[in-house]
């Protein structure tokens, strides 16, 4: 574990999931959301969590993010929030 | 308006309450904080390669130690798989929907095609490597499942949902699904037959080559193999219905 | 005052820069879940919150000094071939907690069952409403009469 | 053979739902067929765990999942613990599931036609998941056992009409918000006391004598927090009525009955043995006249809600939400009698919403009303189904031979013991409310006018379309009712025998 790392992707983290809620556009949305999956993948591999580094870059960066933008595709794009 | 200041009212109160823990936590990393120097903990990383062979901790302690934790989690995704079809699967009863027009899916263009013929086979040999080599290195039946299933769903992306149902259908998927959780389960009932408890594996040792541990350490990848099937079918059914509506028509 | 201030930050923020932050991130899940409109929203509002609880598992499981949860070769080796006795070979300081990585694998599983179940009503409020806004949708219902 | 008994319970049902989704919905009558001898042969052996218990000295019984012995006094494995509460509230929720089941059949094949393999999967992996809660030691085993419960019900309650996916949605938001305070309440444990055997961590708790830390009381409040959102005690009730009312029929007929229990029994489970009761009712006493009042509040207001609804499964479901306010409240009352009738209340509440929920779908079924209209002049055209629902309700009430009167009894004689004279109002007045509620349908049902079935059709999403003629009622649909209405009498009958196994299962406070 390096410290230095732990910090910077965890302020990274937090934007990410600050803007994934902001966009409007949904699809944008479940990209940044995607991003924030692969930084929390990231810190996992920092912190020795390997197979959960691993899950989590198949789960949640990649079926996840496929399955959401199937259903942004399947129903609106555009939210008012 | 009234919703917003509420939520805020609730999200200020709970982040007081939840920091107010921290100050009490042990530092960050320590290791001698009671989690980690714990016993539970320290039988963990000490004695698992003596009592399974297995070198990596997290998949002994996952398919063995917690064993019955990891068979329900196979379940949770088979819950969410039929759940999803049970929820969103239209079997084409309903008069309201008017098909499609005649129009082929047959995917993206030949580029796309070409280079996804010539990825999936790779992905698919990393996915079963993944899942044999668990034992060793980060990976287990869960990872290499859900590589499985991304192959199947790269597949749907690039060559159209018929190619991929071609490979995969629902019954096929389903059954796929039903069968891993079936190896799962029977073979901790295997366990009950030869005289041990559910998921002991070690009572299986007069059937399997090796020692005690070494039993445990097959039976590790033949429950690991289960949890693959059941998460490679249903992350390609969980897929395909979210993608066409339930129809299962048409991909994206 | 400023001196105070400064030895707060180095006492409990610090320290457990972690444990701030998933406190923080599970704030943001939670507030998008309960105020938000969209449901898409409202669903990786949940995405966050979950993820913020596994951050703050694997948190635990980290040790100063640590690596993977993972023999080395050798080591292997050496108790398993060689029958030296494995608390001789391994030191416990240098691997991380193993057991919060296991209950996060299923955490991490149970999550995305829960995500893609939510999906599939999501379209299936869409097929009924043709919205998405949880608004849009009570009116809907409030116009449509009964209870 | 005997000491497989806990896991069998598990597994036969496991074993059924795959099979029903193997076999598939063409072969749907072999799947009803699958459910209902797995959830037999699952009943049976729950009585035989029963009885094993009461032929064993310990009077608990434990399963070492995997043979993992314990290491220096700590449990590496995951165990199950049985205890004649547990082994009880098991028999209940299976049993439950398979008069259920038996109930199902004629529902099934109008409403769910090619889905009707998933339902039957689902159903018995909820029952999978209840049965793993009420048994497992583990406290992170729970949080998986609950999501399975959370995810099986999401998914069949959504399999309703349109209104049902939106109450499915909310009560997925409102649901994983009070597992994951749950996981998180576990977490702070765990970074405590290093370990997730729930025996395991009240010893640590003891021997560190870390009562008085701050994590873990926030640990406590947020796994409490957690429970009560997923049992629906009063202010984090909101999910509760819209999911069960507009679940289909013959989900919300077992979903009533055994989730709010389960997590009731599962709040007993983390106050007593988790934590202990010294720790609860000694240094909490501030906190636990807190929660008396707030059961106070849930029972008042669930009474009146209720009182207030003219849809029939609407007032039954805030109904539920009052009782769970019974519970609650008793578990804090801090004596053996109050923590005897909450407990006892599980399987009495259990039958009888049972009783109630089972007599309200024949009825919306046959009438095609979901209104109390539906009942004027039922006891002249449905008597049967009449005198099932008359059981449920004075039970309801609280009238001697049925349990709802022996449960209240322990409930009030609890009130009375610790001196909590509001909380003996507040059940004294939700009595008085249920009687005015079940008498104004009783009324209805004997003088008032028996209207032709369809003379008002309701302009409904589907889910009463009247499927069986005026006539009579399939036998498939009765005799259900009938072991209900039944139950409900025996519990409180042998209301003695179950209340001296509880109190010999409760540790000492």
């Amino acid at each position: 574990m390096i410290w230095q790392f732990d910090i910077i992707i965890l302020v990274f983290m937090v934007v990410a999931a600050i803007i994934a809620l902001r966009v409007k556009d949904l699809l944008g949305a479940t990209l940044v959301f995607g991003i924030y999956s692969f930084l929390i993948c990231l810190l996992w591999a920092e912190m020795g969590a390997v197979d959960v580094a691993f899950t989590e870059a198949a789960v949640g960066a990649g079926v996840s993010t496929v399955i959401m933008i199937a259903t942004v595709f399947a129903t609106a794009r555009r939210s008012r929030d | 308006m009234t919703m917003k200041f509420f939520g805020f009212v609730a999200v200020v109160v709970v982040g007081i309450l939840l920091l107010a823990a921290t100050g009490d936590f042990p530092e960050w990393g320590d290791p001698h904080s009671p989690a980690s120097e714990g016993q539970v903990s320290s039988f963990y990383i000490e004695r698992t390669v003596n009592e399974t062979k297995v070198p990596n901790m997290v998949t002994a302690v996952l398919a063995d130690f917690r064993g019955y934790d990891t068979m329900f989690e196979t379940v949770v995704i088979f819950i969410a798989g039929i759940g999803i079809i049970a929820v969103l699967r239209n079997f084409g009863d309903g008069a309201a929907h008017v098909p499609d027009p005649p129009e082929p899916d047959e995917g993206s263009d030949l580029i796309v095609r070409s280079t996804c013929r010539l990825v999936v086979p790779l992905i698919q040999l990393f996915a079963l490597y993944v899942v044999a080599h668990g034992h060793h290195s980060p990976g287990g039946g869960f990872q290499g499942g859900v590589m499985l299933g991304a192959s199947y769903i790269l597949l749907a992306l690039a060559c159209g949902l018929p190619a991929a149902k071609r490979r995969m259908g629902e019954r096929k998927a389903i059954t796929l699904a039903a069968s891993g959780i079936i190896i799962y389960a029977g073979w901790g009932v295997a366990c009950m037959f030869c005289g041990g408890n559910f998921l002991d594996y070690a009572s299986l040792d007069p059937l399997l080559p090796g020692d005690k541990a070494m039993a445990r350490s097959h039976s590790m990848l033949v429950v690991e193999i289960g949890v693959a099937f059941t998460v490679t079918a249903i992350m390609f059914a969980i897929y395909s219905n979210l993608s066409t509506r339930g129809r299962l028509e048409k991909g994206l | 005052m400023e001196f105070l201030a400064a030895g707060f930050i180095e006492d409990h923020i610090v320290p457990k820069f972690n444990y701030w932050i998933y406190v923080i991130l599970m704030m943001i899940g939670l507030y998008a879940m309960i105020t938000k409109n969209n449901l898409i929203k409202k669903l990786i509002g949940m995405a966050v919150f979950q993820t913020a609880i596994i951050l703050f598992y694997v948190s635990i499981g980290v040790k100063e000094e640590s690596g993977i949860p993972i023999l080395s070769h050798g080591q292997h080796h050496a108790i398993v071939d060689e029958g030296r006795p494995s608390e001789e070979v391994i030191t416990k300081e240098k691997f991380a907690n193993p057991l919060p990585h296991v209950l996060m694998l299923t955490a991490i599983v149970v999550g995305v069952s829960t995500l893609g179940l939510a999906l599939a009503i999501t379209q299936r409020i869409y097929i009924s409403f043709n919205t998405l806004e949880e608004d849009e949708i009570l009116d809907q219902l409030r116009r449509g009469g009964h209870d | 053979m005997t000491e497989h008994y806990p896991v069998l319970i598990l597994l036969v049902p496991l074993f059924g739902a795959l099979l029903a989704t193997l076999l598939g919905s063409e072969r749907q009558v072999a799947c009803w067929f699958t459910a209902l001898i797995a959830l037999g042969g699952s009943s049976i052996l729950a009585i035989g765990n029963i009885c094993a218990l009461l032929a064993s000295a310990e009077g608990e019984l434990r399963y070492r999942m995997g043979g993992w012995n314990e290491n220096s006094g700590y449990e590496v494995g995951i165990e199950l613990r049985i205890d004649m509460l547990a082994a009880l509230v098991v028999a209940a929720v299976v049993i439950v599931g398979f008069i259920n089941t038996i109930f199902a059949k004629t529902r099934v094949t109008g409403e769910m036609r090619e889905k009707a393999a998933f339902f039957y999967a689902l159903n018995q992996l909820l029952i999978v998941g209840l049965c793993g809660i009420v048994m497992t030691n583990d406290a992170f085993n729970l949080y998986v056992l609950i999501e399975i419960t959370s995810l099986t019900s999401y998914a069949l309650i959504a399999m309703g009409n349109r209104r049902a996916a939106l109450s499915s949605f909310n009560y997925i938001i409102m649901g994983t918000i009070g597992a994951s305070f749950y996981l998180l309440g576990v977490g702070y444990l765990y970074i405590k006391t290093g370990t997730l055997n729930i025996d395991d961590i009240h010893t640590v708790l003891q021997s560190g004598n870390l009562w008085g830390d701050t994590s873990i009381t926030i640990a406590f409040i947020l796994i409490m927090l957690g429970l009560w959102t997923k049992m629906a005690l009063f202010p984090l009730h909101g999910w509760l009525p819209n999911a069960y009312s507009y679940a289909p029929g013959v989900v919300g007929s077992f979903m009533a009955p055994l989730m709010t229990k389960v997590m009731v029994y599962v709040m007993l489970r983390i106050m007593l043995w988790l934590f202990g009761g010294e720790y609860i009712y000694s240094s909490g006493l501030v906190w636990g006249e807190l929660v008396i009042w707030m059961s106070i509040i849930a029972i008042v207001a669930g009474s009146f809600l209720a009182l207030a609804r003219t849809d029939i499964k609407k007032m039954l479901t805030y109904l539920i939400v009052a009782e769970v306010g019974y519970m609650v409240g008793g578990a804090w009352l801090a004596n053996g009698a109050g923590l005897a009738g909450s407990m006892y209340h599980i399987l009495s509440d259990a039958a009888m919403t049972f009783c109630l929920f089972l007599a309200a779908a024949i009825v919306i079924l046959r009438t095609g009303d979901h209104r109390l209209t539906a009942f004027n002049g039922l006891f002249r055209s449905m008597p049967l189904t009449m005198i099932g629902f008359t059981v449920g309700g004075l039970s309801m009430i609280g009238l001697p031979p049925t349990c709802g009167f022996f449960s209240k009894w322990y409930l009030i004689s609890g009130g009375i013991e610790a001196g909590h004279w509001s909380y003996v109002a507040a059940l004294l007045f939700s009595s008085l409310v249920n009687a005015v509620i079940f008498f104004r349908i009783f009324e209805r049902a004997y003088f008032g006018n028996l209207k032709g079935v369809a003379d008002e059709q309701l302009p409904d999403d589907g889910d009463c379309a009247p499927l069986l003629t005026l006539e009579r009622v399939p036998f498939s649909m009765l005799i259900p009712l009938f072991i209900a209405g039944a139950s409900v009498l025996l519990v409180g009958i042998y209301n003695n025998t179950l209340v001296s196994w509880l109190k010999a299962a409760m540790p000492p406070l």
